[in-house]
């Protein structure tokens, strides 16, 4: 006999409460890119859990959904801490050109 | 008795997969090196990926494997080493005024809601399925899940690519170098 | 063999043509060795929009003769509701691209990227308001969320573009998460992540111990505060606003809102609907604070752009009125809301990007002084925009407040109704404060604001909009509760 | 046989018109003002015509000129329009209002604007006046808001901004409890015959109450009507508003816009909810004495002339309330008579200060001395307004003040005493203003003042000609207002029986 | 115990003593040989190379030098382990365990010969057959770089630093086709399973996937699956003359020989691999011969393996290291779009023969549309739309003419 489904739906919970948290206090984007994979993957593991107490195949197709935003959400969100890193180098590069003259 | 009442090994695996996942998230937001954090994250990944398995789900396992640890991690530990995030000072941002107490006590509210809303419900209702095809074990899953990805969810599969495409348009967007030298020809 | 579901195409026809002519613009401008100028994908984004709404009106008219009905496998329904929200988008999507043709003019922010995004966010929107799968409905809201980061980052010229998306960003991404992880536990809770099976679920069944389903239409109810920035979920509002570019602000404040609020009203009050008085307090509560926090914090603003984020804030108070009254009334008057709200908060960020200059920086309100005595046609123009979203009488903003107040009324929300007309009262204080500077005479000397032709249509648009539904509101009205009438089981 | 309602629609849109009339001459100096003066003469032409034509024994109810058409179903949204005798005066007044401000109070910065918010708000207070259906109504009722906003603060004095958002906020706030009503009674009536969403006056009234349910509303919508009027203790916007608009605001403000509130009073709150009058009367009446006494004081220590016009507005307001809530038919008439006969001599008050502070610059009463030596005339015209407001017998205010008083007496005597040392204040504060102003020794300035011009003259005229006309011979207005305000008894009276 | 069962068939009569003992010796013996096999691989590869350069290569030590092997292993083992003062030390230990673990999980799916009957049991002779099979593979695969990045990175030091950045890099980029060309075997099999893939084409030459499928998914596989290795000619990482030494630049001793120890693992294990999704694993010819019919699938699998592990020696000998934006290039440019489209084509060709004429014609259109953005690229990548920075660029003498052309146009 497989352990509850509880326990899973618990642990569940609390990696997503483990990744609100992080998102909420580290000031660092890409922990915090990496709180919200937490929190997705406790997503999908409540998915996979009641997908098989339902003994429904929907919930393992949903995962597959959820798998593909947070591909798209860190390509997407990476970018954008690229983007201004490179606007902070480029601000400095015009800084110094200035400089020159 | 309660826990005995269960075979053993599921058990095992489920401690496993737990300590997995638990250590993994509080590396996650503990660890100050972004490169340890992005380690833990995998470990996490890992539990979850063991989760999966011991619920059956082996396919998702692996695509959780492949998509998250292949290249997701590998995405943030590039854009790491690339950017030399964990040597200089990193990007920084304070989305909302709360403070660690307050987000602490938001969270351990919520999840606390979570797991009495839960308790309180039976963990689950126990309901026939309403949609989609009984569950069958092993190998047929996989067919299973694609079939249910072409029927029930044909408009979400399709969707995604339409996701993944403008993922990819705005990823480039925002990466690509800026234009001043070329524009000023 | 797998049965591949059949589609209805007219049901996805306009989601069709937004990824269409993005991807066609997309590909077009690899494929072209010169780059395709800013007229042309403006032009092509125009045509979409109205070929989007042009369809809009037969899917009107067939809903009406065949009734409403579910396709691919029941993940979109076409329905009159869906419809309207259609045709919000497409309004919406019509009137941004011309107004961010002049905005890339202005700040020479070259390619058509800007097009091909409107587009692809835009069928995100209207995919979220004709969805009836919750993952669809996810997928959406991703794909509208997605589109908007990059376009919030879009401005390489100031820092404070990409900063903004970050912070999007990552409270998107928060409610994104929290929304499906809500999806998760109604899946669990009924079995179903289909927004009518789920509804029928409850119809039939009587749940002994609710909490689950209850616990994963608090989560969605969350995760939708926080894309309509309702208070206490607000706190990303007034940053982005003011970093985004202008006219993407007008965008967002625009589709988010449609997107987000119709999408839901969807899931709530159809796939949930049976159980809406446990939701009530938490939306009574949001209603609360969004209107009362929203006009407070907004009298402190200096900045217009953070002003008209506390002002949309206030806003978005207003729109959940309807949804916490559940009726057909109050869908009707939330649809009555949301619909017209699109272009006056566009426009009205049109206005403002004209103003703010090449460099988008000007938002400071002083910049605003005396602009009506300059050019008294912006000045009226801008005065009405705010008149409306004020509440004037005889603007579409009166009506507007009239009706999802009056259903709240209706389902017996004394309170609320007079709370939310108290911030309303509040509100007119930043409102009218931004009108009078611009009659200001204090002479600043300040250079003409050019009004290019496309952001002037915009604005002509938005104004000729305000004051004549403002007097016969009539045809918006009939829509909505045509709309609504037949949505509520 | 009723009249058509197309000429009420004509003063509705004649504004209107002229708004665009004044816009497209706006480039040719001095065209506006003549075109403004234009409009308003045939506003004014129109009223007259239509104040003939009615005929108040036409219907029981003393209505005319009814129409009705329903604009949007769902909204409850209608155009619905009617005339009766309460309504009748105050059409008048409107259009007098209008014609006097532009002639007598000219400003010539921006004029095309401030003759089109003029002309606005002339519109949004004749729709107000003639709205038989609450909604629309409300509408217009807060549409005067706009435009005086736009006045204050455009024009005004050197605190306009705060002055104007006060007045707006205060407004605004005022009429959210009206809103509420509104909508409750218009859900109330929907669900009750389960059709549509009618606001509809005569519907409205013959909905069925609780008793409580009436108390409430008669508060709401008294509040909203106490803020405008200003009644006392809502009143704290009023002196700073009318001491810092241009006289043309002021005028509009005091002499027409406070009227919205004791006609909103008479026609709505008395008229919709007859079962709270027993309870609320005593409350009502307290506070129209307090707001008499208080009036009268504190115009007493007032600094300048438009506060004092202010502060006896006040008082003037709380004899109108004090006659419009009393219950007796001829209190009623006189609250009736009272609101047209105070906005003519608050007209005529704010032109003179208006004359005074064109040639001094300051309408503080220290810096004014003496100017019954060098302007004779305007102290003539000046004491014919000022006995009229005193309620000098055979002037318009004593007809109207002894008709509320009379009445009163019969019904609550106390409060009638406590009211009648009101016109003792008035007479007091008065004439002590009077004193002060134009008598005495002149100095520099003020000896220098030049009298009333023939054109200042002729504005005036019709102020005094009102005055006089209506102090020996009201019988045709008393006439033309008593089937209504007799109906609006019955009313009331049936709806106490009813219960 | 149901869906152990229809994984594996060992399981079908219970979790017995005597099951879970096969299941340990497949597991000790597959290692063994593993670790045998790397031994071998790194000789051969040494006396291949030597050969082809008209060298000696090892000799002294064990006949025909087998034994040099051992003799380095035995030098590594007592060399000083030295750890930079600036490396991240937990993560630097960590690193060449994730290289090498990757390596040994992947051959546990790969079968290397047919099914035995112990004892009732019937045994199939491969470690692990589980039902998401070949994914396993791709897994193991993404995981594989981690060894190679954390290693860079741990050194706290500039080139294994590049190194880093370029692996995730390169990773990435070919774990698209690879994961399109096993998309189509996927196809064509109906199963993930590795065990279903090789059954799938046991039935004589025509079979194999190499042949049934056309020639070009076993290409880009055979491309991909190279880039994936980092052997030559797409070993950047570790590219000497660029960077030192690569990612290891920094490791000694034990250290420097696991990682060393998981390329030629990782070598065999995709010879293995490419053997049993293209080859047929242990498909061939078996004689009728009672009792030791079993050993010919092995025979045959071996011989197949060695013949490809032979093919990556060949390559490094013969091919000149690609420039890493030619990696790039063709990584994204041709491979990914190649895989894609024939991916296209074959499931086309499955549903019936009008579809596939019609996938023909589509990633026909495709490649004429891919050929003309690629061609106005190349001219961008210099300009405004660059996203690659410009490194070592040299600008062939048409381009040259085509820049100089549209500037004058302008």
């Amino acid at each position: 006999m497989n352990v509850p489904a509880a326990w899973y739906l618990v642990l569940a919970a609390v990696l997503f409460g483990i990744g609100a948290y992080g998102l909420l206090t580290r000031r660092s984007a890409l922990i915090m890119f990496m709180c919200l994979e937490l929190m997705l993957n406790a997503v999908n593991l409540t998915f996979v859990t009641f997908s098989r107490t339902l003994s429904d195949i929907g919930g393992q197709a949903s995962v597959f959904f959820v798998m593909v935003v947070a591909a798209a959400e860190v390509t997407v969100g990476l970018g954008i801490v690229v983007a201004i890193f490179r606007r902070r180098s480029t601000t400095s590069v015009d800084e110094l050109s200035e400089m020159k003259g | 008795m309660l826990a005995l009442s269960y075979a053993l090994p599921s058990i095992i695996v489920f401690v496993a997969s737990a300590a997995l996942i638990l250590t993994g998230a509080v590396g996650v937001i503990t660890l100050k090196n972004p490169v340890h954090a992005a380690l833990s994250l995998i470990m996490t990944l890992f539990g979850v990926a063991v989760a999966f398995i011991a619920q059956q789900a082996d396919f998702l396992a692996a695509v959780q494997i492949i998509v998250y640890a292949g290249a997701i991690v590998v995405l943030f530990l590039f854009v790491i080493m690339f950017l030399g995030v964990d040597r200089r000072e990193g990007v920084e941002v304070q989305p909302l005024v709360g403070q660690k107490t307050l987000a602490l006590f938001g969270v351990v509210v919520t999840i606390s809601g979570v797991v009495f809303m839960m308790a309180r419900s039976h963990w689950v209702t126990g309901i026939p399925s309403l949609s989609g095809s009984k569950l069958a074990n092993g190998a047929h899953n996989v067919n299973q899940l694609g079939t249910s990805v072409f029927t029930t969810y044909l408009f979400a599969f399709e969707a995604t690519a339409a996701l993944l495409i403008i993922a990819v348009v705005g990823a480039v967007l925002l990466a690509r170098r800026e234009r001043s030298t070329g524009e000023a020809q | 063999m797998i049965k591949i579901p059949s589609a209805h195409y007219l049901a996805i026809a306009p989601v069709l043509i937004y990824f269409g002519a993005s991807l066609a613009l997309l590909i077009t401008s690899a494929l072209r060795r010169s780059r395709l100028s800013a007229s042309a994908a403006t032009s092509l984004s125009v045509l979409s929009s109205v070929a989007v709404i042009v369809v809009a009106v037969f899917e009107w008219l067939y809903v009406s003769r065949h009734g409403a009905s579910e396709t691919v496998a029941h993940a979109i329904v076409l329905d009159r509701f869906g419809v309207l929200a259609t045709v919000a988008v497409a309004l919406g999507t019509l009137l941004t691209s011309l107004v961010a043709k002049d905005w890339a003019t202005r700040s020479k922010i070259l390619g058509i990227e800007n097009q091909i995004l409107i587009l692809a966010t835009s069928a995100g929107a209207i995919m979220m308001a004709v969805a009836n799968d919750l993952i669809v409905i996810f997928l959406g809201l991703e794909i509208l969320s997605i589109g908007l980061y990059v376009l919030v980052a879009m401005d390489r010229h100031r820092a404070r573009s990409a900063e903004a998306a970050l912070k999007y960003f990552l409270l998107g991404g928060l409610a994104a998460a929290i929304f499906i992880y809500g999806v998760a536990i109604l899946y669990g809770a009924t079995g179903t992540t289909t927004i009518s099976t789920m509804s029928l679920y409850f119809a039939t069944n009587y749940l002994l111990h609710p909490g689950l389903a209850y616990l994963g239409g608090a989560l969605v109810l969350i995760a939708f505060a926080f894309k309509v920035a309702a208070v206490p979920f607000h706190n990303w509002a007034p940053d982005v606003y003011e970093g985004a570019p202008t006219p993407i602000t007008g965008y967002m404040a625009a589709i988010v809102k449609v997107g987000a609020f119709l999408g839901f009203i969807r899931v709530i009050l159809s796939g949930l609907g049976t159980n809406l008085d446990t939701w009530r307090p938490i939306l009574f509560a949001l209603i609360v604070l969004s209107t009362v926090v929203g006009a407070v914090l907004g009298l402190a603003q200096k900045n217009v752009k953070r002003l008209l984020a506390y002002s949309s804030i206030n806003q978005a108070g207003f729109m959940l009125l309807g949804l916490w009254a559940g009726t057909a009334r109050g869908v009707a008057s939330t649809l009555f809301f949301v619909c017209t709200y699109v272009p006056v908060i566009i426009a009205t960020f049109a206005i403002v990007g004209l103003v703010s200059g090449a460099s988008d920086e000007a938002h400071d309100i002083d910049s605003y002084r005396g602009l009506g005595r300059r050019q008294p046609w912006l000045g009226a123009a801008l005065a009405v925009l705010l008149l409306s979203q004020l509440g004037a009488p005889f603007t579409l903003g009166f009506f507007a407040k009239f009706s999802v107040v009056a259903s709240a009324l209706d389902a017996s929300g004394t309170t609320l109704g007079l709370v939310t007309m108290l911030s309303a009262a509040i509100a007119a204080v930043f409102y009218l404060r931004w009108t009078q500077l611009l009659f200001a005479d204090d002479k600043v000397s300040q250079s003409r604001v050019e009004i290019p032709a496309a952001t002037g249509t915009v604005i002509a648009l938005g104004v000729a909009t305000v004051l004549i539904f403002g007097v016969w509101p009539t045809p918006i009205m009939w829509l909505c509760q045509h709309a609504s009438i037949a949505f509520l089981p | 046989m009723m009249h058509s309602s197309w000429w009420l629609s004509a003063l509705l849109l004649v504004p209107l018109f002229g708004i665009a009339l004044v816009l497209l001459v706006r480039r040719r100096p001095g065209a506006s003002y003549v075109a403004g003066i234009g409009v308003a003469t045939v506003e004014m032409v129109l009223s007259i015509i239509v104040a003939w034509m009615y005929n108040p024994n036409i219907s029981r109810t003393g209505i005319d000129f009814a129409t009705r058409h329903v604009i949007s179903a769902p909204l409850g949204l209608a155009y619905d329009v009617s005339l009766d005798g309460i309504s009748l005066l105050m059409m008048l007044l409107t259009s007098l209002t209008l014609l006097l401000a532009l002639i007598g109070a000219r400003d010539k910065r921006r004029e095309p604007a401030l003759i089109s918010w003029l002309l606005v708000l002339t519109t949004a207070s004749m729709g107000s006046f003639l709205a038989h259906d609450l909604l629309l109504f409300f509408l217009f009722f807060e549409l005067t808001l706009v435009p005086s906003y736009f006045l204050i603060s455009q024009w005004g004095g050197a605190e306009r901004i705060r002055a104007a958002m006060k007045f707006f906020v205060y407004t605004f706030v005022g009429s959210v409890p009206l809103l509420i009503g509104i909508l409750f009674l218009g859900f109330k009536n929907q669900h009750y015959v389960r059709g549509a969403l009618d606001f509809s006056y005569t519907t409205l009234s013959s909905v069925s109450l609780t008793h409580t349910a009436s108390v409430v509303l008669f508060c709401a919508f008294g509040f909203a009507f106490a803020v405008k009027a200003p009644i006392w203790p809502f009143h704290t916007w009023s002196p700073i508003t009318y001491a810092e608009a241009p006289t043309a605001g002021s005028i509009e403000m005091s002499a027409l816009l406070a009227k919205l509130g004791s006609y909103g009073l008479v026609r709505f709150a008395i008229g919709l909810f007859p079962l709270a009058l027993n309870d609320m009367r005593p409350i009502v009446l307290t506070l129209a004495v307090i707001g008499i006494l208080y009036g009268s004081a504190m115009a007493c220590v007032a600094a300048d002339l438009k506060r004092v016009i202010a502060y006896s507005s006040v008082a003037q307001m709380g004899f109108i309330i004090l006659g419009a809530i009393s219950g007796s038919k001829i209190a009623m008439i006189g609250a009736v008579l009272l609101m047209f006969n105070h906005g003519v001599i608050t007209i005529g008050f704010f032109l003179l200060v208006g004359f005074i502070e064109k040639r001094r610059q300051v309408n503080t009463i220290k810096d004014l001395r003496g100017l019954q030596s060098s302007a004779p005339v305007m102290a003539a015209l000046f004491t014919v307004v000022l006995l009229a407001s005193i309620g000098l017998p055979g002037l318009s205010g004593f007809i109207s003040e002894y008709l509320i008083l009379l009445g009163t007496f019969a019904t609550h005597a106390w409060w009638a005493v406590f009211g009648a040392l009101g016109v003792v204040g008035a007479a007091l504060y008065w004439l002590w203003v009077y004193q002060r102003v134009f008598h005495g020794q002149a100095d520099s300035k003020n000896r220098e003042i030049e009298d009333v011009n023939s054109k200042e003259r002729w504005v005036l005229v019709p102020v005094v000609a009102l005055i006089l006309v209506l102090g020996v011979f009201p019988r045709p207005a008393i006439d033309k207002i008593s089937p209504s305000i007799t109906n609006l008894i019955v009313h009331v009276s049936q709806a106490g029986a009813s219960k | 115990m149901n869906w152990f069962a229809s994984v594996d068939p060992l399981y079908a009569h219970g979790t017995t003593g005597i099951v879970i003992l096969i299941a340990i010796i497949k597991i000790v013996v597959g290692f063994a040989s593993i670790m045998g096999a790397v031994t071998l691989m790194i000789w051969f590869e040494r006396k291949a190379i030597s050969k082809m350069q008209s060298r000696i290569g090892p000799q002294r030590w064990g006949p025909f030098g087998l034994l040099q092997t051992l003799a380095d292993g035995i030098k590594l083992f007592f060399k000083e382990d030295l750890i930079p003062a600036e490396a991240d030390r937990f993560v630097f230990k960590l690193a060449p365990y994730l290289s090498l673990v990757p390596a040994l999980i992947t051959f546990s799916i790969v079968p290397v010969g047919g099914t035995l009957h112990i004892a009732g049991h019937t045994v199939q002779l491969q470690i692990a057959n589980p039902p998401m099979g070949i994914l396993v593979m791709l897994a193991m695969s993404g995981i594989s770089v981690y060894g190679v990045m954390l290693a860079g990175w741990a050194s706290g030091s500039k080139y294994p630093l590049i190194s880093s950045v370029r692996a995730s890099a390169q990773m990435i980029s070919y774990e698209a086709a690879l994961g399109m060309t096993i998309v189509t075997i996927i196809l064509a099999t109906g199963s993930l399973s590795t065990h279903d893939i090789v059954t799938a084409q046991a039935h004589g030459i025509w079979h194999w996937n190499l042949i049934r499928l056309g020639i070009v998914p076993f290409v880009v596989f055979l491309i991909a699956i190279t880039a994936e290795l980092n052997r030559p000619p797409f070993d950047v990482v570790e590219a000497e003359t660029e960077l030192v030494g690569g990612f290891n630049t920094e490791y000694s001793s034990l250290r420097f020989a696991l990682f060393y120890l998981a390329e030629f693992m990782n070598t065999i294990t995709m010879s293995a691999i490419l053997v049993t999704l293209f080859f047929g694993g242990p498909a061939g010819y078996v004689p009728p011969i009672h009792h030791f019919a079993w050993i010919f699938p092995i025979l045959w699998f071996l011989g197949k393996t060695v013949a490809f592990a032979f093919s990556y020696i060949w390559f490094r000998a013969a091919l000149p290291r690609f420039r890493y934006d030619q990696l790039m290039d063709l990584g994204w440019k041709r491979l990914i779009p190649l895989s894609l489209g024939w991916m296209l084509i074959v499931a086309g060709f499955l549903v019936n023969r009008w579809w596939g004429l019609s996938m023909i014609v589509t990633v026909i259109a495709g490649w004429f549309v891919l050929t003309r953005a690629y061609s106005l690229g190349a001219d961008r990548t210099s300009g405004a739309d660059s996203v690659l920075p410009e490194v070592g660029q040299r600008p062939t003498p048409s381009r040259l003419y085509r820049q100089r052309t549209t500037k004058g146009e302008k």
